[in-house]
């Protein structure tokens, strides 16, 4: 058969896939879930054609870097079907903010600023719907609100998940009493000044166009002191670095934070000075998050994919190697 | 609807990821939505964002009327922003063979405030900031430092220096001069790795946003 | 005058710029100058996007190779510049941000623009892999230092460097991999950075004089160079 | 239905008694205070006992904010004695303006704590003088009022003087260097590698018969990378027109495209072959980020240039970008000044321009001995780099270390020589 033969039933093939798994969907099909037993055999396949590649490199055949794409999409792809059992070690940075959360009486008011957009949704949303979860199972008010313009956005999708479990359902929460999302405001920085003073100020309406003051739920927050614990999910500036600089150090707020992979490790100087009370660092503070909070949602999976990404780059790495290795001793030395 | 922009969504998909197997037609089409899209939509905000409120507005402002249709002082017309219109035309000039040259004012203009802006800038915030944050007592005030951190201040301050030495143009990478160049380079290679290494990780979540909007959103096989 | 006014003009602005950071009445000219620098690109993008029409009309009548994707891009500009300047189907109206929710061009831009641009970006993943494969070789010194310094922080970012050396006990705590990690990116990486930060600053005011002054010239088609 | 009176009587007396607490007190209490403000004129309508009054600010002082254009005026002052975090009974404070003698306005209200306003609402040739009023949750205590101030307009910020002073000296050097060379007198600089690599790069493209791509990165012209790009395009180019190469330059900026031309024309010229340069050789493709990478990754897999030039301001497309040109088996001469993208360069390219190299490049390759010049300038302030942080790091771990005084005078000199403010 031609390439071009094969290229062509390939993309026969994908498009079957889809069509059918899509009218399942419509249909009403159980998710597909490969059973632990399943899944370990899996890794175990994965494991032993990397091993065969590294035997292969050793004898001198170089991969080329299509499959080294094909790994990384397996990698990422199959950990989402899969039924893996796993201890989460709870690092203490996450404990802290679970337990501030628990040391809050019903009804108190929690404020959580979405301050990301799409692109860092596979980290931070896992991290808003546990929040929301743990929030509105604990009979706690949640005040949202974003500095980035599609952050309000991501705050209903969370709502949306949150709200279609069984068990918030059932607790009949209403909008504007148990939970308010008010919008996105510009200003970056000013805006937490400002609120400092007035949140009014800032949102006169919430993201429908509800005057603040016919807001059962804020029509009585004035400003900070009136809030009794701060949340931000953010992916870079305007995000924790600014909240702790002016809502803590200057409004005495209670600051917890959830932070991309990338910017967390920024944050630890002010977890060490106290400012912020504790932190959820990407994927993996997600998947402990959602363990403390009996939330299991997609931060568990993705986590298990992105530990299986990272090993399959560490596994290239070390081919590499090998291959370079090989090839200097067949050379000889010569430079 | 829902299920058009679903199916919309998986095919734009698949076609940029197509591009890792090879250069093919599926790639070609969705390249060629991506650019004709991005480009329509950038004219389209730059022409409301920067043509009609800043510069359109910002000389004919909207006139405000009280109640009872009469005209109150509003915004008062900035007349410099015309400079920056004529300019404009003046770049515009270039689709005239005879007096095209003259679009080279506009642009000795750009040139000009460019170079003298960050000339300051970068001065001021790359090297002044920079040299002032390496003046640190080795030992930290008063003999506070732990070795850890005394270990770590005397690596930055001779990171920093000998950065500098590989760096330097007029001298021959010899002698102790070169070896020093050498010890730089290391710490310039440190670097790379250390943020090459940072980055590996955290790029992957963006992947796996995207096949989870394959797998769950359009197929609907992860819940 | 053909070559001199350039010249001069560049000479002027660029003097006047450095010397505003230093005279408070004149500090407001850089927003000033950023304003004019928006107005002026507006009025390049007619060449710009006259540039792109101008291309894929001559690929299609010319019927160059490909020229049906031409066909594509084309019809994407035109039905964006109609949706956007006509703001179609705009709730607001002609009055309202062409961005509002449920205009033509948000639509578009939500359902189309949005998956195709994080999809670009997600390749980043794959690349990354594939760049690390290959350029992560202990080829000679340079690159043994830049594979150790990647590795640690590569291993102290993930699980593995715990399990690898969580036994070390809480006295050698600093030769754990997640805080050697640490240490290397607060130390030898900020050294560094703050070397390469020192002397692009240094390379900025070397280049930007040789502009304002006019010995470099090419970009103002200067032929006698 | 029938009703049952005996059930119904508990209800109504609850009825009642609620109608009395939510109702009834609250008018009584508050008849009541009418009562107290009608015995005793002038006092407020909380009674004096239930008034929380809190103590004034003190040290409140009004001053022309130094080195502006006249448009600021800083206040600062002592908070409240009763300012305190625990238990504290003031809840912010109200500034008061009055300009030329007129009435007293609000200007702003700060939270607890502040101690200090700039009031950048002010003009000149006016007098402002202000006060500040602590607020507790029910009572105002003015402050007493400052003497006006006439905001003033400076013509030299003397805090930057010493920024100026190294500017000018720095600059100086980069003169002084260009003149020597001019005078003819030989100077000496180093290879550059990745500077070395450009002829040779191009020479190949030239055997194979394949083009050579410019991408000058993704910033507009009023990013200083974008010029560097084009100081580099500009000798590039005339290489190019020299081998009798083809160049192709994707854009992603409108006026990049038109600067692009302009310096690609003028090379052609330069080199005696201005019917060999043609507009399309420069296009613009789109200022979004990742459509312009799209576009690019195309023409590199389908053009296959010999050679790719990744020269300006990148972000995350950087890695992209190198790999694709990597894939196609071109030589890549990339750089850049933005530090978080140069070891996806390094990794992925086969030279790269690191930071000031990149500035340099092109003075290094036009061979001018005045465009060297320049270079021996920016060495001087390497020099001067290297010996503040020298002299700095010792003087300042000696002198703290010892209480050795003229160390820790020296300290103190360098930390202002190079503050910023």
């Amino acid at each position: 058969m031609s390439t071009k033969a094969k290229e062509i039933l390939v993309l026969a093939l994908i498009f079957a896939f889809s069509l059918i798994f899509y009218i399942g969907k419509v249909l009403g099909w159980e998710a597909v879930r490969f059973s632990t037993t399943v899944s370990l055999i899996v890794i175990l396949l994965v494991a032993l054609s990397l091993l065969w590649i590294l035997i292969l490199t050793i004898r001198g055949r170089l991969v080329e870097r299509r499959i080294v794409f094909l790994y990384v999409g397996i990698a990422v792809a199959l950990p989402l079907f899969m039924t893996l059992s796993q201890r989460i070690a709870i690092s203490p940075e996450v404990e802290a903010v679970y337990n501030t959360l628990e040391g809050l009486p019903e009804g108190s008011k929690v404020l959580v600023s979405f301050d990301y957009d799409p692109p860092s949704a596979p980290e931070l949303q896992p991290m808003a719907e546990a929040f929301l979860y743990y929030c509105f199972e604990h009979d706690l008010k949640v005040i949202m609100m974003g500095l980035w313009p599609q952050g309000p956005m991501q705050a209903n999708l969370a709502i949306e998940k949150v709200l279609s479990d069984e068990k918030i359902k059932s607790k009949n929460l209403k909008y504007g009493e148990d939970y308010v999302n008010l919008g996105f405001q510009a200003g970056y920085e000013f805006v937490i000044q400002r609120m400092g003073s007035d949140f009014r100020s800032m949102f006169p309406t919430d993201y429908r166009g509800t005057p603040y003051e016919q807001i059962p739920l804020v029509k009585n927050v004035k400003n900070f002191s009136n809030i009794d614990y701060c949340f931000n999910l953010s992916s870079g500036f305007p995000g924790t670095r600014e909240w702790v600089q002016i809502a803590v150090d200057r409004f005495g707020v209670t600051l917890g934070a959830g932070n991309t992979a990338v910017q967390a490790p920024q944050m630890y100087p002010f977890m060490r000075a106290g400012q912020l009370v504790g932190l959820l660092g990407g994927m993996v503070g997600a998947a402990e998050f959602e363990f403390l909070t009996k939330w299991i949602g997609k931060g568990t999976k993705f986590m298990i994919s992105q530990s299986f990404a990272h090993v399959i780059v560490i596994a290239f790495i070390i081919i590499g190697n090998v291959a370079f290795f090989r090839s200097k001793r067949k050379t000889g030395l010569k430079r | 609807m829902e299920h058009f922009a679903l199916w919309l969504g998986g095919f734009l998909t698949l076609g940029i990821f197509s591009f890792l197997y090879k250069d093919n037609p599926w790639y070609k089409l969705t390249e060629a939505i991506y650019v004709g899209i991005s480009a329509g939509y950038f004219v389209v905000v730059y022409f409301w964002d920067n043509f009609y409120s800043k510069f359109w507005v910002g000389v004919f402002p909207h006139k405000r009327l009280n109640e009872a249709g009469e005209l109150i002082a509003g915004v008062e017309p900035d007349y410099w922003l015309i400079v920056g219109g004529v300019l404009g035309l003046l770049m515009l000039m270039r689709l005239l063979p005879k007096v095209g040259w003259i679009s080279r004012w506009p642009l000795a203009f750009i040139v000009g405030a460019t170079a003298g802006l960050w000339l300051i800038n970068y001065f001021a915030s790359f090297v002044m900031v920079q040299i002032q944050n390496t003046v640190t007592p080795l030992f930290g005030m008063d003999y506070s430092a732990s070795l850890y951190v005394i270990v770590g201040n005397i690596v930055v301050a001779v990171g920093t220096f000998t950065g500098l030495v590989y760096f330097f143009f007029s001298k021959e990478h010899k002698g102790a001069f070169g070896s020093a160049a050498r010890v730089g380079i290391f710490f310039l290679m440190i670097t790379f790795g250390a943020s090459f290494g940072y980055t590996v990780m955290s790029r992957m979540s963006l992947l796996i946003g995207r096949i989870d909007f394959l797998f769950g959103d359009w197929l609907g096989m992860i819940k | 005058m053909k070559r001199q006014v350039p010249l001069i003009i560049t000479f002027l602005i660029g003097m006047i710029m450095i010397f505003s950071f230093f005279i408070p009445p004149l500090e407001g000219l850089e927003q000033t100058c950023s304003l004019f620098f928006d107005v002026i690109a507006v009025f390049a993008f007619f060449l710009g996007g006259g540039n792109l029409m101008r291309i894929h009309v001559n690929k299609l009548r010319r019927r160059k190779k490909d020229w049906g994707f031409s066909i594509v891009t084309l019809g994407g500009f035109i039905i964006m510049l109609a949706a956007g300047l006509l703001k179609i189907g705009n709730p607001g109206g002609i009055a309202a941000s062409p961005t509002t929710e449920g205009a033509l061009l948000q639509e578009i831009f939500t359902y189309v623009f949005l998956p195709l641009q994080s999809t670009m970006y997600a390749l980043l993943a794959f690349f990354v892999a594939s760049a690390s494969y290959r350029a992560f070789r202990a080829k000679n010194r340079e690159a043994t230092i830049l594979l150790i310094a990647a590795f640690v922080i590569l291993l102290g970012r993930t699980p593995f460097g715990m399990m690898l050396t969580g036994w070390i006990p809480e006295s050698f705590s600093v030769l754990q991999v997640p805080n050697m990690a640490i240490w290397i990116m607060n130390s030898p990486n900020l050294a560094g950075q703050r070397a390469i930060m020192i002397g692009i600053g240094l390379g900025v005011i070397s280049m930007s004089l040789r502009l304002i002054l006019g010995i470099e010239r090419t970009y103002l088609g200067d032929d006698s160079a | 239905m029938p009703s049952h009176p005996t059930t119904s009587r508990p209800s109504y007396l609850a009825m009642l008694s609620l109608l009395f607490t939510f109702f009834l007190l609250p008018s009584i209490v508050l008849a009541q205070a009418e009562v107290g403000q009608a015995n005793v004129e002038g006092t407020p309508i909380v009674p004096d006992s239930e008034q929380i009054v809190v103590a004034p600010v003190t040290s409140l002082i009004a001053a022309d904010h130094k080195y502006d254009d006249g448009e600021m005026i800083d206040l600062s002052w002592v908070p409240s004695i009763d300012d305190q975090l625990i238990d504290g009974k003031v809840i912010g404070y109200k500034v008061y303006r009055l300009e030329d003698d007129g009435e007293p306005q609000m200007i702003t209200e700060l939270a607890p704590s502040s101690n200090g306003y700039n009031d950048q609402s002010v003009e000149r040739g006016k007098l402002y003088s202000y006060f500040v009023s602590t607020l507790s949750s029910n009572a105002e205590t003015p402050s007493v009022r400052t003497a006006p101030v006439e905001p003033q307009r400076e013509w030299l910020n003397y805090e930057l003087l010493n920024v100026l002073i190294i500017a000018l000296v720095l600059g100086g050097a980069v003169i002084y260097f260009i003149e020597t060379a001019r005078r003819g007198k030989k100077l000496f600089v180093r290879k550059i590698a990745g500077i070395e690599a450009v002829d040779e790069a191009i020479g190949r493209a030239t055997e194979m018969g394949r083009p050579i791509l410019f991408i000058p990165g993704i910033l507009d012209m009023d990013d200083v990378q974008t010029l560097a790009a084009l100081t580099i395009l500009g000798r590039v180019a005339r290489m190019i027109a020299d081998y009798d190469s083809k160049i192709f330059m994707p854009v992603s900026r409108s006026l990049v495209m038109t600067a692009g031309r302009e310096t690609i024309k003028a090379s052609y010229q330069a080199a005696g072959r201005p019917d060999a340069y043609n507009d399309d050789m420069v296009t613009y493709i789109t200022d979004e980020q990742f459509g312009y990478v799209a576009a690019v990754d195309g023409i590199m897999v389908r053009e296959r240039p010999a050679t790719v030039f990744l020269l300006g301001a990148f972000f995350a497309e950087s890695l992209i970008l190198a790999e694709t040109g990597n894939s196609v088996g071109a030589i890549q001469i990339a750089g850049t000044a933005r530090p978080a993208q140069l070891p996806f360069f390094i990794a992925a390219c086969d030279f790269t321009l690191i930071g000031e190299e990149l500035f340099a490049a092109s003075a290094y390759l036009s061979g001018e001995p005045k465009q060297m010049g320049s270079l021996k300038g920016q060495d001087v302030g390497k020099a001067i780099a290297m010996a503040a942080i020298l002299i700095g790091v010792l003087t300042v771990t000696i002198g703290d270390a010892w209480n050795v005084e003229w160390m820790q005078n020296i300290t103190t000199v360098l930390t202002e020589i190079f503050s910023t403010k």
